[in-house]
């Protein structure tokens, strides 16, 4: 009996990891044989971004259950961090991915200190009320980000939040981050196989999480915060632990885009609040909880604005209503009946399967 | 013998309502311990006191020699103070067997790192809370559901999942909230077994809430009755129920 | 002197914060849901009356009967199609992003309807400006405009819901749709009525908004929509006079630390401020404590 | 129940793998109608082999109006030089692409226009996007000129990129200087948007150009862009500190706005502007009073009364019903530019990218065009422009050149 418990659990988890090799190694013939588009080749990193974002977020949303609504301010966070050591260490350290992977350590460290810190006083704010401080937080950071001015010179790092004259740099000097304009020419580290990689760790990290023993703390405060308490579950250690996590993995996706860009600037588009809905976006059309959905539903929703380029000016508006179409689809209490009774497979699952 | 439980002076408002006062309760080791009362008597809000889901304004909690007053819930249950609850409070989206794993949780222990790089210690310790967990769904017969969701078990049977998860966290004192709400004569006279034996196998002190006077009479030693927050009488369950002031109260409405 | 300017401005930008954020407070009191739309709906308000009034030359109270009239339709047909169907849904997440979904199909349309220029918005406020103190202070017609709106709206807002059968039925809705449901009450019908009273409430914000900042792009309610989220809930999301003390506390705070600390940093502070609040009061300046019974 | 699994996760590696695979196939596909789509409204009777030029801007979100100029300017002149007989015999083929103004997306949309087989590229139309784009054309040897991506990044280190308009710092400094030469004022106040790449790099070499002139900055403040509709504050401050100039390096939109709030409040310096505040007269339903006497260093204006510019003002509003702002301009002359190095270095359609590149970017280093966007235009080595700014000032709703 409870053999079957744990096989099953394995038996999803190779799914999980077998659907993303496979993706792998089908694009990767596709490359070879020259039949992958540029338009193709150019998404497969922003694809892994995405993926990476959809799954630590639904670590925070499906798993513990909390509503966050600043999750590009971790992935900002994680981005410059990367970017600016990238930038600073390109002469010292010249083995480009040694230097890429410190980037996404510091990335991922950064990023999860900064979600720990921000945990630490609004996670015991519910619902709604924690959105909002969250998305604030998210915003706040990419203000901040913003009017961030570090330059370096022969006398070393000097710092500014007015602007890059302000740092009075010598005229060796090199503004690293130029505050609105962000950082300009990040190594072009990140590339697909990379990517692969890391969404193989995030998912190692959050199904084993999942799995295991913390996991279980951190879904029982999902479930019933009150009753968790009530054998013993510390509270805050996991809602923190969860949340931290999220980031570290939000970071360590900012790290990746960070390296896929020559540029990189915290724009409303990019680090706002309109990117931690996307990606919330892509947690609940894949199904809140449900890993495998926010994988797939990350990869249809960003391929879909895409492919939708042949409509040219209408394209923004069909994404629109195919969105709202998909919610409906997939969430209607309604269709789903009527989808049952036509024995239709859903595609993406839906509400909180742990898979 | 000294009482597992002692429980002196204890008190609570909330705004201008005196919603429990004076309450004193001395509950010895082993003791099947009965609180009953009206509708609205303060009776779960006692079990909140001692549980640590409200502060007490004053009074004293003593469990097995350690003052617990105004310890947090989580402290309070690792001082040894399980419960259940009146509206059934389950972990919905995990398992029968996860509810039992959560339950379990600090009495088996690895850490993050250890659970997800899938170390020796992950899978040693695993599989010593199946096996432990195994043990307690199948003392109420619950071994088979162990891989169900729990929200998809019947009403009854979520009724013995919370006392198995409470139990799991190895308490000296259970506290049920209405155990046998909802239930039909056949399974309350199922769970009167059930609470007897796990009083005897676990070696387990009980307080319980019941409205149910078969089973309150059935099973409890000794009784306590409140209302209005305040207590009523208190003593042998036959002795109590029997008390003309506890009829007129209570039992003769 | 230029401190009371400031605060002025302050309560100026504060009020037009005020009035988009007792919409969003209406729909989320009774629906209990965040409708992202409702900055977006605020924007077409915006463009009908830009079109009825400068561009076919009707006259300004028409325009904005117009713009009423279409907001309401709009809030209905959206609730009908988008909201309706997920709200017994299994997680209140699914409707907040068909919201997001019907905010980016109203952008889009508007981009397409009427072009990505901005549009210079004619003030519909003829009331002249209040100038004091030798013209060192300005208060201009449109910010009177607003905050007497605002009040007037807040009044009647609160008189709808406390005393009508309608807004009562409102309540009910609000406290437990299942229960309202079993007392008579049609909750759809109601969900409805919401949403057309917090449609209309976004056209005449649209009005207001626009005439106080006159430049219109179907851009134009995503940002002060959200701001007046955040004014809602730092009053105390549902409360109806807290969206108007959050609007205005907003607008100050915003204003003054632009003008005291950083223009830079001006919506990091607005958000901080707002963070602090909510640790302090978790439920806003006038929110209901809400505690879970155990 | 274990069956049921096992089926959805088959469906689920199926769909995955479909959709993935879906995505190159449509790719292809989407090319493909956007060559007929757009091809076909430019295409004259002449067939064959034609060069295959391609456009990125923000069609859609907030910067749209930027990316649709650039996409009109850019049709416009196509067409016109395709009805003319095309470059060297050659018809020109024209695909735009939408990039929201996000880097990332901008990079999605060249390479779609590679796929689609784009030789030279005009654009991006905004500088954020212009730096990533420009790493990847640079990788690739793509002929690309940018109308509007005013950064020096844009064009630092890429020798196949080229400019239109003016670097940022360039402008910041011509208007520094212009100020102070001229004596336009003595104490002079800026707003700038902190949160955009264009304004807060003209507003750097501007400040630190005024150190040597002969003017003061009293007062700068900054706006975001997600804080852009009330400027009272930072008015108010320029009013306070005594400025007689109010410096605007930004766009249109946010100017029309604070001219607006600058009048409520009743105050009257002299604005002045760069070439993002042309425009403003063209808004529609603007009260164009409000900009009388705004002074504004711009190489292109609506109103300007040369034969080149009116008859591309009357052929732009009879195509698209407005009036071209200066972004259509830069794109209308990205064209011409092109035509011209093409002339100049004879390549032909057939020539790989690279090869194209090669020659085009020897003949950029010859080449002199007069434009709607300045006369005598030529290029140095890094790919920036050379052209005399125009002072502007608005006189009774009209652009005037002042002398």
């Amino acid at each position: 009996m409870k053999k079957r418990n744990i096989s099953k659990n394995v038996k999803d988890n190779i799914i999980t990891y077998g659907i993303v090799i496979v993706a792998y190694i089908v694009i990767q013939i596709l490359i070879s044989a020259g039949s992958l588009s540029s338009l193709m080749q150019g998404l497969l990193v922003p694809l892994c971004v995405y993926v990476i974002l959809a799954v630590s977020l639904n670590l925070t949303v499906g798993i513990l259950g909390e509503l966050s609504l600043g999750h590009a301010g971790f992935m900002c966070v994680g981005a410059f961090t990367g970017a600016f050591f990238s930038r600073c260490m390109e002469n010292v350290i010249t083995i480009d991915l040694i230097r890429f992977i410190l980037a996404l350590i510091i990335g991922a460290v950064c990023a999860g200190v900064i979600g720990f810190l921000i945990g630490m006083p609004v996670l015991r704010l519910r619902g709604d009320y924690l959105a909002i401080v969250t998305l604030a937080f998210g915003e706040i950071i990419k203000n901040i980000v913003n009017v961030l001015y570090i330059g370096k010179d022969s006398r070393g790092f000097h710092f500014s939040m007015k602007d890059s004259i302000s740092l009075g740099l010598e005229t060796d000097g090199d503004v690293i981050i130029n505050g609105a304009q962000g950082i300009t020419g990040t190594p072009k580290d990140s590339n697909f196989t990379i990517g692969v990689i890391l969404i193989l760790i995030t998912l190692f990290i959050v199904l084993n999480l999942i799995h295991s023993r913390d996991g279980r703390a951190i879904m029982s405060i999902r479930d019933n915060l009150i009753a968790a308490e009530s054998i013993g579950i510390n509270i805050t250690k996991y809602k923190l632990m969860a949340f931290s996590i999220s980031a570290a993995l939000a970071g360590v996706a900012g790290v990746l885009y960070s390296h896929n860009l020559n540029s990189l600037m915290a724009t409303p588009k990019n680090f706002g609040y309109n990117m931690s809905i996307m990606i919330l976006v892509f947690v609940v059309l894949g199904g809140i909880g449900n890993i495998r959905g926010s994988i797939i539903a990350a990869v249809v929703l960003t391929l879909l604005p895409e492919l939708l380029r042949g409509l040219s000016n209408y394209r923004m508006l069909i994404y629109a209503i195919v969105l709202i179409v998909m919610m409906l689809f997939n969430w209607s209490p309604k269709l789903i009946e009527l989808r049952k009774r036509f024995s239709v497979k859903c595609l993406i699952g839906r509400s909180k399967e742990v898979q | 013998m000294a009482a597992l439980l002692e429980v002196k002076n204890l008190g609570i408002s909330f705004g201008g309502l005196r919603a429990v006062d004076d309450f004193e309760i001395s509950i010895k080791k082993g003791q099947l311990y009965g609180l009953i009362g009206p509708n609205g008597a303060g009776k779960t809000t006692v079990f909140n006191l001692l549980t640590g889901v409200y502060k007490p304004d004053e009074g004293i909690i003593t469990l097995d020699g350690e003052n617990i007053t105004g310890l947090k819930t989580i402290e309070i249950n690792k001082a040894g103070i399980a419960r259940t609850f009146q509206n059934i409070r389950l972990f919905k989206d995990l398992s029968v067997l996860d509810n039992v794993k959560v339950g379990l949780h600090n009495h088996y222990h690895y850490s993050t790192f250890e659970g997800i790089l899938r170390l020796p210690k992950y899978y040693k310790m695993e599989k010593a809370m199946n096996e432990k967990a195994m043990e307690l769904l199948k003392v109420f017969e619950l071994d088979g559901e162990a891989d169900f969701l729990a929200a998809n078990l019947p009403y009854g049977k979520q009724r013995k999942l919370e006392i198995a998860r409470a139990l799991a966290t190895e308490p000296k004192l259970l506290l049920l909230d209405e155990p046998a709400a909802g239930m039909n004569p056949n399974e309350t006279m199922e769970l009167m077994d059930t609470i007897r034996f796990v009083r005897d196998n676990f070696d387990m002190t009980i307080l319980l809430i019941e409205h149910d006077m078969k089973l309150v009479s059935g099973i409890c030693e000794e009784l306590t009755v409140l209302n209005f927050g305040r207590i009523l009488a208190q003593g042998q369950t036959s002795k109590v129920l029997n008390d003309p002031q506890v009829i007129t109260a209570y039992l003769g409405e | 002197m230029s401190f009371i300017s400031y605060l002025i401005n302050g309560i100026s930008l504060g009020s037009v914060y005020a009035i988009i954020a007792l919409g969003y407070t209406m729909v989320y009191g009774i629906a209990k849901m965040l409708n992202f739309a409702h900055g977006d709906v605020i924007m077409v308000g915006g463009f009908t009356i830009f079109f009825a009034v400068s561009m076919q030359g009707l006259p300004p109270a028409l325009g904005i009967l117009l713009a009423v009239i279409l907001c309401t339709l709009l809030g209905i047909t959206i609730e009908y199609i988008a909201y309706r169907p997920l709200r017994q849904a299994a997680s209140s997440l699914a409707v907040l992003i068909t919201a997001i979904g019907v905010s980016y199909l109203l952008q889009n349309l508007a981009l397409l309807i009427f072009g990505a220029n901005t549009k210079a918005f004619t003030s519909v406020v003829t009331i002249p400006a209040i100038k004091l103190a030798d013209e060192q202070i300005i208060i201009s017609g449109e910010t009177i405009v607003t905050i007497i709106s605002c009040i007037v709206i807040m009044i009647g807002l609160t008189l709808f819901v406390n005393k009508t059968k309608a807004g009562q039925a409102m309540l009910a809705v609000s406290e437990d749709k299942g229960a309202a449901q079993l007392m008579g009450i049609n909750v759809n019908a109601t969900i409805s009525l919401t949403f057309a009273i917090g449609s209309a409430l976004a056209a005449i914000a649209g009005m207001l908004l626009c005439s106080a900042y006159p430049s219109l792009t179907p851009y134009t309610g995503s940002m002060p929509g959200i701001k007046a989220f955040v004014a809602a809930v730092f009053g105390g999301i549902g409360s109806i006079p807290g969206a108007l003390i959050g609007g205005i506390v907003l607008g100050i705070i915003e204003i003054l630390s632009k003008a005291y600390i950083s223009s830079q940093m001006a919506d990091a502070i607005v958000f901080m401020v707002l963070i602090i609040v909510l640790l302090v009061k978790p439920t806003g300046i006038l929110g209901k404590k809400i505690q879970e019974k155990v | 129940m274990k069956k049921f699994k096992k089926v959805m996760s088959l469906t689920l590696v199926a769909a995955m793998t479909m959709a993935l695979l879906a995505g190159c196939g449509g790719s292809a596909e989407t090319a493909a109608e956007g060559e007929t789509s757009e091809s076909e409204a430019v295409e004259t009777s002449v067939a064959g082999e034609g060069f295959k030029i391609g456009a990125i801007g923000p069609s859609t979100g907030g910067a749209a109006v930027y990316g649709l100029a650039v996409k009109n300017g850019a049709e416009l002149a196509i067409k016109e030089i395709n009805a003319a007989g095309g470059i060297n015999g050659y018809q020109i083929e024209y695909n735009f692409q939408d990039d929201e103004c996000d880097n990332e997306k901008s990079v999605n949309a060249y390479n779609t226009l590679k796929d689609w087989g784009m030789q030279m590229l005009v654009g991006t139309t905004t500088s954020g996007c212009c730096i990533a784009v420009a790493a990847e054309s640079a990788n690739d040897n793509m002929f690309q000129i940018t109308p509007s991506g005013s950064s020096v990044d844009c064009i630092k280190g890429n020798d196949n990129v080229y400019q239109v308009c003016f670097t940022d710092p360039n402008q910041g400094i011509a208007t520094a200087q212009y100020i102070g030469e001229n004596a336009v004022a003595s104490k002079v106040a800026v707003i700038y948007d902190s949160s955009d790449v264009y304004s807060s790099g003209i507003y750097e070499k501007f400040a630190a150009e005024a150190a040597n002139q002969s003017f003061e900055i009293v007062s700068a403040e900054a706006f975001t862009a997600d804080n852009k509709t009330d400027f009272s504050v930072q008015l108010q401050k320029a009013k306070d500190a005594g400025a007689e100039l109010v410096f605007l390096p930004i766009y249109y939109t946010e100017a029309s706005l604070i001219l607006t709030q600058a009048n409520s409040m009743g105050y009257t310096p002299k604005f002045f502007g760069c070439d993002g505040l042309d425009g403003i007269l063209n808004v529609e339903n603007f009260d164009a009073s409000l900009a009388e006497g705004v002074m504004l260093l711009t190489p292109f204006a609506a109103d300007a009364q040369d034969d080149a510019t009116k008859s591309f003002v009357s052929a732009y509003e009879a195509a698209y019903g407005e009036t071209p702002n200066q972004f259509a301009a830069d794109a209308y002359d990205a064209v011409y530019i092109i035509k011209a190095a093409v002339e100049k270095s004879g390549v032909t359609p057939a020539d790989s990218v690279s090869d194209i590149c090669d020659k085009m970017k020897a003949a950029m280093a010859e080449i002199s065009v007069d434009g709607l966007t300045g006369e005598a235009m030529s290029w140095d080595e890094d790919g920036a422009v050379n052209k005399a700014p125009k002072a502007m000032q608005i006189i009774n709703g009209n652009y005037s050149l002042i002398q």
